[in-house]
């Protein structure tokens, strides 16, 4: 792998770009691998990035149904945080922020990580005391979260509407300074470089269609649109997709695939200097490098897999975005999307085993789950070259939901009084 | 039966006569008691929004009945309050000031704008059925003018043209954010019923609503 | 120099009618009717903006929504600043000021511009492969300089003062695109009498006819004709026509979002006038008339103002009666820019030079050109042109390479490498585009809704098969939607015009190995270069290139850019363009404001606002509000100079002394009636039901199935088949569905009904040892005495002569009614209450003491002290659960290993050791302050108050066994200290109960 | 937004009026107080989750207020056909290939 540097593009800019590499090879698939990511998404790709570096495991297939990042990698609204209450979801997501605090260096890659500041409304006193809660739970964590009265936020924010008279005014926020974005596109790719690098094949337009398992119920490899891939150890990271795959193994999912939109504004000058979310009113908005205001909806309420989804999601969403700025009326929007998100029941990821032996699951991640990208990945795949969780995801079993240990973030918040 | 229906009628015919406007109706009814009695404050009292081609305005208060009944009791309840309760979705009935919209397979909204109390009406039915009193539960407010339904068609996503929704039709549905019962009183009028606590959003809206049919 | 390049008796508006504007503070003079680009080209600017990333200078491309180049800023006031509008959609009006934007510190002198000349550090992609040493710097550094470096206009500073609408419509067919296929397809359908709505975007209908100067309709030229429909199409009551309208997206089951602009284009728009107003319009039908787009030639600097669409500049020509120069060239793969030259030309206007990358164009196009005395240089191409801020001039060779170069003069050129058809909203309907390699277009191909498509956007490109194709899909769509069949005659195409393909890809000289800029997408800087070294580093799905290079991301969508970058790129992957696909095309086709989306929903109709019955008495007595839902409640009724505290203290003191009412209302209430009411409370709650008496109260307790606590309330037995059940205010929609859920689905067998009454009833909370005093000069026909009516009944009867249901019932500890009217009698009856109060000292109480005086007693409030992972068990509550039931919902789910396991964290109360010191709601509660962080947290503070009636603090709190640590003292970790607490009971006032009837 | 038929309204109406309400016909166990801790996983958790045709509840809570099935694509979110609660899950889907 060339490394990627300022002296590297001045080199290339003298003979017109000619001796930039591949970024990542497309080989066609071998017979066998000693493990299978099913899924090149960020937590895929990086996954296979981990199992590599960190265990030595190169022998690797990662299996895309498109193109790698595709999914809900690119689609996503890429904000970063970890002020989780929950010791558990705490640990994940502020293990991937450490990780993502060094990631451009690590995958020589710059995946454009922003830690501008993720500011979360208050708007009822409901709010303030759940928010409260956060901070102590996360200060005691050692994860950075901290009050702002609503004019402590307008400065933060400048655009942000704090008027008492608003329909639902400000009381206050939460803010996790090393919160931030990052740029989707780059973490797949940068990812994908750097497995590819270390002999991890990328393989793309390549579909799943079937588990096999052995007499003894073993995994025994993958039948794909390329024929049948041989792997004593599968994962499947397929968002979206994972109740259909995991039923190929016979394993039945608690989850379910909703549509998720987002969508961004024209370019314009900064104007939003960090990411704003409020679940209140439910919208949440950042503005990218580009200048373009990137707002996620929220999901709509059926179970579809058609990345698509109802005008009135977007039309709930800009409401509050404008209620929150009311300056932003005249913008535009410019691009509308949707993706495909997996949600469990108590809305946290599972990370872990199947009852299936080499069998491996990384799912459930809801509305969230790029903001994990590094730390999911680094303990997924301990998980798999280990055959067993690394702590941090030991608690994001399947077995929670027969024995009632949830890791319900939700219910800890959202229920009104 | 045949004295019952008739019992129901004689009973509507007085009342028919002595049909009074609202405040007395609030007098009479507090004057049954002894002790002081009070007044009665509408939610959207003295409220009236006007526009080319449309006025939005408050409907006086009345008796409403939220009625629950299986199949076998409807006949008798229809006899008890001397108007058919609509069996077909969508749709209602009028007759001597009481109106009964059919809400559900199993559930109408008998109306009285008369004064008189279809409560006790239902309470005399033996049959099996469940009748609350919503009288103050819900606001009413009339969309009145040939922009009406392009007022009402601001926030209210069903079709609202004649020929889908013509003059008598009702249903449940929203209007913007809120949960309105929406009812075609004629080809230029709609009534709007919703609760109480909102009605001033939904005033409001259809007063916007109704700047811009007529802009 | 004014109006100079405005050609007397071309165009359609009068000259007569001028509108004054601004553009960048300089004033100029065009017509009504014009577009700003149409007044800007009349006075003979072409300079116009400034592109994204290499700050070059741009002109105007196109002559409508397809333009990437020509945005600017318009200012209506300080308020009303709209960033990156399109010049060429903007439609003049009198005293319209334009800026423009992303250049500093003018249009032609532009700093930034340095960018062009460094150009070749910004390749595509660049910005993944540097900026990361030293660590600290993107963000300090890097990325600030990136982010004031991007974006293009600058957003509104002050809050909008327009309006925006909203309508929903419905129609059998729609039709979108108002030219000439639109208008034949509408008028077939309107003419079979069903409901027709046709949509464009322009001003006028009329489509290409605006500039197909040749077409001939029914005796007419085809713009003529088209005006005569449109007019016969608004007269008719069946049709409503929408101008100055885009359909922005396709969604399910032909649901079709439209933003109509009201007021843009007025110089004064009247009070009531919304700015634009949003159609969601669901048609039976669909009808795609959307046409096609001109594609650009890709050669080098082929950016220069000055360059332009042919059909852009046949547009100015004919529409608006603008020549876009005095002496043009024309750059063409197609024979459309030759009707463009030959407009021109008769016109007066000089045509230098039409150069042809085809061999031998033929034709009678061409003939006719040719017989025009226009020079035509077949097998030519443009290699390069002169100029900067306006282009000077074009050199030619021939397109085989060579050294036969020749530079010829021109001040504008004309180009045109055919036509891409619109299939956007096709595709957003989930139609599967098929690629037709026989004119290179993406056509539609599988159709996934009630729709059929007709015209340019199907590729057809004569306009009488144009008239025909929308004639029947006119007369199909109605009759498929229920219409009768129609009267009117189709129109008769007497004069066509017929252009061939055109070409896909870069043109000669900015092949595979050429350095040149020759862009592709204009406003993102995309040149053929940057797609040819993505798909070299490994980008091989077109969507990898787009989103490497952003091709196709500005805020044109890629009109006149995506196909010419996927034939670049599989060109480069030597692979078949099908083989390499086509990005998708994503809502909306036009930028849509977020205005038009929001609609009403702004402010006051943002979000309903819930107001109790007693709102305004609460208003007028100084009351200030907390939201709790939608809900407006009274918080605390501070007194000329109280805070917060001392109110809240003064209230919680007086109801404990004397009496305090409080408005309740907000509670839910459902009453359930039936015969087997009984029995549906048995499953739906975990107490026991059937023996309660009527006439008597009990506190019920729901879980969700899951076995976890979902809500609360006194439930009053009003006889033996009606209850009256209370629920948490933020719970009333909620619980209602769940017990609607249950009994329709698992339980329909049960002969119940349920009806909200949560608004029937306006609720006053009467509490404290006088209340009887109050309450019993005005109750009439109910015994209140202890003996007849104790603690936990409802009775019914009249209070002030209107009818009540009277509970006797405590939030506060204290002997208590809550008295239920009528809503519309709440706010008399409160203050026929409040002057008997009076009398006795009593106040007005808001919900901060009502949270304190239940906590004083320990009593829960679920979403509060519990929080969706609570128990039963864990609140401490285990008596309201009925031990002999064999079934309700959670029943099984609460016995769930982990929801019995040992050490979960059960309700307690919380004295601090220092009791003036209040803790934090939420505060974290450890065993061992000393530990390093992450420590291990046993609970968290779920209540917590400064309680005057105690003289201390108290807090309830979650605590990890916090029942077998009674006495055990405890940490409470602060910022700034730590806090000792002590573990206790939950009850911290009149233990006994004494109160409820003292 | 999708249109919905209401088998008890008998006409198509827009989404806005409905709720979904997860999947059908997973009924709660009459005898669910006995129920192993795997029996209550699969009936309150597991959901199927289909890619293609999904048997589902909805709510018509702001017209009727009914609870029915549906038989929807949830690749396409077309639906099938939709019928009135406590009806058996339809044997043969109208328009739908095996």
């Amino acid at each position: 792998m060339k490394k990627y540097s300022v002296f590297a593009i001045a080199r290339e800019a003298m003979r017109g770009h000619k001796g930039w590499e591949a970024q990542w090879r497309s080989p066609e698939p071998k017979k066998e691998y000693d493990v299978i990511i099913v899924g090149a998404g960020g937590h895929g790709l990086g996954t296979a990035y981990y199992l590599a570096k960190e265990h030595g495991i190169t022998n690797i297939a990662v299996l895309e149904k498109g193109w790698l990042g595709g999914g809900n990698t690119g689609r996503n609204t890429t904000i970063i945080r970890s002020n989780y209450l929950y010791d558990e979801s705490a640990g994940i997501y502020d293990h991937a922020l450490k990780l993502w605090d060094g990631l451009s260096q690590d995958l020589n890659y710059n995946v454009m990580y922003s830690p501008r500041g993720v500011m979360m409304l208050a708007h009822n006193i409901h709010d303030v005391q759940v928010f409260k809660r956060h901070i102590h739970a996360n200060r005691l964590n050692g994860v950075d979260n901290e009050w702002l009265t609503p004019e402590q936020a307008k400065a933060y924010c400048p655009p942000l509407n704090i008027a008492a008279h608003a329909r639902y005014p400000v009381m206050g926020a939460a803010l996790q300074r090393r919160g931030g974005t990052a740029r989707h596109d780059a973490v797949a790719w940068g990812y994908a470089r750097a497995a590819s690098a270390r002999g991890v094949d990328i393989i793309q337009n390549c579909e799943v269609t079937g588990i096999k398992r052995a007499a003894n119920g073993a995994v025994t490899g993958v039948e794909t649109s390329k024929g049948f891939i041989g792997a004593k150890k599968v994962g499947v990271v397929a968002s979206g997709h994972s109740s259909v795959l995991m039923n190929m193994a016979g394993v039945r999912m608690p989850l379910e695939s909703y549509p998720l939109q987002a969508l961004v504004s024209e370019p314009v000058k900064p104007v939003v200097p960090c990411v704003v979310m409020s679940n209140t009113v439910h919208a949440y908005i950042s503005q990218s490098d580009k200048g373009e205001l990137v707002i996620g909806a929220g999901t709509d309420q059926y179970i579809s897999y058609s990345q698509t989804g109802g005008l009135h999601i977007l039309e709930h969403t800009l409401d509050a975005i404008c209620e929150m700025f009311p300056i932003f009326t005249r913008m535009k929007m410019l691009r509308s999307w949707g993706g495909i998100v997996d949600v469990t029941p108590d809305r946290s990821p599972i990370l872990a085993k199947t009852p299936v032996k080499g069998l491996y699951v990384n799912c459930g991640w809801g509305t969230g789950g790029f903001k994990a990208t590094p730390g999911s990945a680094d303990v997924f795949a301990h998980t798999i070259a280990r055959d067993e969780p690394h702590k941090i995801n030991a608690p994001f079993t399947l077995e929670r939901f027969r024995t009632g240990r949830l890791i319900d973030e939700a219910a800890a918040a959202a229920v009104a009084h | 039966m045949v004295k019952g229906s008739q019992g129901v009628k004689s009973v509507q015919g007085a009342k028919n006569v002595q049909r009074t406007k609202r405040v007395q109706a609030a007098k009479k009814e507090a004057q049954t008691g002894d002790a002081v009695t009070v007044e009665r404050r509408e939610a959207l009292a003295g409220r009236v929004f006007s526009a080319a081609g449309v006025t939005v305005t408050p409907l006086p208060p009345a008796e409403r009945v939220s009625l629950r009944a299986p199949e076998d009791s409807v006949a008798a309840l229809s006899r008890a309050l001397g108007v058919t309760l609509p069996a077909k979705p969508k749709t209602s009935a009028a007759k001597a000031g009481r109106l009964a919209f059919w809400l559900g397979p199993d559930e109408w909204m008998v109306i009285d704008e008369g004064g008189k109390d279809p409560l006790a009406d239902c309470a005399r039915v033996k049959a099996l059925h469940s009748a609350v009193g919503i009288s103050h539960r819900n606001v009413a407010i009339a969309v009145t003018g040939p922009a009406c339904e392009a007022t009402v068609s601001a926030g209210c996503p069903q079709d609202l043209s004649l020929a889908v929704f013509p003059v008598g039709a009702v249903s449940r549905t929203v209007l913007g954010k809120a949960e309105i019962v929406l009812y075609r009183a004629a080809e230029d009028s709609f009534r709007i019923e919703c609760w109480r606590s909102f009605s001033d959003y939904v005033f409001t809206f259809l007063s916007e609503a109704a700047r811009d049919a007529a802009a | 120099m004014a109006d100079s390049f405005r050609i007397s008796g071309a165009g359609r508006f009068s000259h007569a009618k001028t509108a004054r504007f601004t553009f960048d503070d300089k004033p100029y003079s065009g017509i009504e009717g014009d577009t700003l680009a149409s007044a800007l080209l009349a006075n003979g600017v072409h300079l116009v903006g400034r592109s994204f990333k290499y700050h070059r200078p741009r002109g105007i491309l196109s002559a409508g929504a397809e333009e990437p180049n020509a945005l600017v800023g318009i200012h209506r006031d300080a308020a009303r600043k709209t960033p990156n509008v399109r010049a060429t959609v903007q439609e003049l009006y009198d005293g319209l000021t334009a800026v423009s934007q992303n250049r500093w510190p003018s249009l032609s002198f532009d700093v930034g511009a340095v960018n062009d000349v460094a150009s070749p550090f910004f390749s595509a992609g660049f910005y993944y492969k540097t900026f990361m040493w030293p660590k600290a710097a993107w963000k300090s550094l890097y990325e600030p300089k990136i982010r004031e470096a991007a974006g293009l206009g600058v957003s509104p500073d002050q809050p909008d003062p327009d309006h925006y609408s909203a309508r929903f419509a419905h129609c059998e067919v729609l039709v979108l695109g108002g030219g000439a296929a639109g208008l034949a397809a509408a008028l077939a359908a309107a003419e079979s009498g069903v409901r027709v709505i046709l949509v464009d975007e322009q001003a006028e209908l009329g489509g290409a006819l605006r500039f197909e100067s040749a077409a001939r309709i029914e005796g007419q030229d085809g713009w003529t004709w088209a005006q005569g429909i449109a007019a016969r199409l608004k007269a008719m009551p069946n049709v409503r026509v929408l101008t100055r309208t885009t359909a922005f997206g396709y969604y399910a089951q032909n649901f079709v979002g439209l933003t109509e602009r009201v007021t843009d284009h007025l110089s004064s728009p009247g009070m009531d006038q919304p700015r634009e107003r949003l159609w969601q319009v669901r048609a039976r039908r669909v009808v795609l008339a959307t046409g096609a787009i001109e594609r650009h030639m890709v050669f080098a600097d082929n950016d220069r103002p000055g360059i332009m669409l042919a059909s852009a500049a046949r547009t100015y020509l004919n529409h608006y009666g603008v020549a876009v120069g005095r002496n043009v060239g024309v750059y063409t793969a197609n024979d459309s820019a030759y009707a463009a030259a030959l407009d021109l030309k008769k016109a007066g206007v000089n045509v230098a030079a039409i150069v042809d990358l085809r061999d031998n164009p033929s034709g009678d196009l061409i003939d006719q050109t040719r017989a025009a005395g226009i020079e035509i240089h077949g097998g030519r191409a443009v290699v390069s042109v002169g100029g900067k801020l306006r282009i000077s001039s074009m050199t030619v060779q021939p397109r085989t390479g060579g050294k036969n170069q020749r530079t010829i003069p021109v001040d504008a050129l004309l180009m045109s490498a055919g036509w891409t058809p619109s299939v956007h909203l096709f595709s957003q309907s989930r139609g599967k585009v098929a690629f037709n390699e026989q004119v290179k277009r993406f056509l539609p191909g599988t159709y996934a809704q009630d729709c059929i498509s007709i015209g340019g956007c199907n590729g057809t490109d004569e306009l009488s098969t144009c008239m025909d194709e929308a004639y029947a899909a006119g007369l199909k769509a109605a009759k498929d939607a229920g219409g009768k069949t129609a009267k009117a005659a189709k129109p008769k195409v007497e004069a066509d015009e017929v252009w061939s393909r055109g070409m896909l890809g870069a043109a000669p000289g900015a092949e595979a190995g050429t350095t040149v800029k020759a862009f592709v997408d204009f406003q993102n800087d995309v040149t053929a270069k940057d797609i040819r070294q993505a798909v070299h580093e490994g980008m091989r799905s077109i969507e990898h290139v787009k989103r490497f290079t952003t091709n196709g991301m500005a805020t044109d969508q890629g009109k006149t850019s995506n196909m010419h970058g996927l034939a670049i790129a599989a060109d480069e992957l030597s692979r078949a363009i099908p083989e390499v696909g086509l990005t998708t095309f994503r809502a909306p086709y036009t930028p849509v404001t977020f205005g038009s989306i929001v609609g009403h929903a702004r402010g006051s109709l943002f979000d309903p606002t819930r107001r109790t019955a007693m709102h305004d008495w609460a208003e007028r007595n100084g009351a200030a509000f907390e939201d709790v839902g939608q809900w407006k409640r009274a918080w605390y009724f501070p007194r000329a100079g109280e805070d917060m505290h001392a109110a809240v203290n003064r209230e919680c003191v007086t109801v404990r002394k004397t009496a305090g009412l409080f408005d309740a209302s907000t509670l839910g209430k459902i009453e359930v009636v039936g015969p087997d009411a009984a029995a549906f409370m048995e499953l739906l709650y975990t107490n026991p039901w059937q023996k309660l008496d009527p006439g008597r109260c009990r506190y019920g307790l729901m879980l969700r199935e899951d076995g976890f606590i979902y809500d609360d309330g006194v439930v009053g037995r009003l006889a033996a088949d009606r209850f009256h059940v209370t629920t948490t205010t933020g719970g009333a929609a909620r619980v209602m569905n769940h017990m609607e859920d249950y009994l329709q689905t698992e339980f329909p067998h049960l002969k119940v009904w349920l009806t909200s009454t949560s608004e029937q009833w306006a609720v006053i909370a009467v509490q404290g040892p006088k209340s009887r005093d109050i309450i019993a000069p005005l109750v009439e026909g109910i015994d209140i005495s202890d003996a007849a009516m104790p603690h936990m009944s409802v009775r019914e009867g009249k209070i002030c002569g209107v009818p009540t249901r009277l509970f006797r019932m405590s939030f506060s500890g204290e002997r208590g009614f809550e008295v239920n009217v009528p809503a519309d009698y709440g706010e008399t009856v409160w203050e026929a209450l409040w002057a008997e109060g009076q009398k006795h000292g009593a106040c007005a109480y808001g919900t901060e003491a009502m949270h304190i005086l239940r906590a004083e007693k320990g009593y829960i409030i679920v979403g509060q002290d519990t929080d969706g992972t609570v128990t039963v068990n864990d609140a401490g509550i285990d008596w309201a659960i009925g031990r002999k039931k064999t079934d309700f919902v959670g029943i099984r789910g609460m016995k769930r290993p982990d929801l019995v396991a040992p050490g979960r964290k059960q309700l307690v109360g919380l004295k601090t050791k220092d009791p003036k010191v209040v803790l934090e709601e939420g505060a974290q509660i450890v065993a061992d302050p000393n530990q390093p962080v992450p420590m291990t947290m046993i609970g968290h503070v779920t209540s917590s108050y400064w309680s005057e009636n105690c003289g201390r603090s108290i807090a309830l709190a979650l605590v990890a066994g916090g029942r077998d640590r009674m006495g055990e003292t405890l940490h409470v970790p602060m910022p700034d200290r730590t806090i000792e607490v002590e573990v206790t009971g939950t009850v911290f006032f009149d233990e006994k109960g004494e109160h409820l009837n003292g | 937004m999708l249109l919905i038929r209401c088998p008890y309204c008998e006409e198509e109406r827009p989404e806005l009026e409905f709720r979904n309400a997860g999947e059908a016909h997973v009924a709660r166990p009459a005898d669910i107080a006995a129920i192993s801790d795997e029996d209550f996983e699969a009936f309150f958790f597991i959901r199927s989750n289909p890619k293609g045709i999904i048997y589902e509840r909805w709510r018509h809570i702001h017209g009727c207020a009914r609870f029915f099935n549906a038989v929807r694509d949830t690749v396409s979110d077309k639906f099938v056909m939709t019928y009135k609660a406590g009806e058996p899950k339809p044997k043969k889907l109208p328009g739908v290939a095996k």
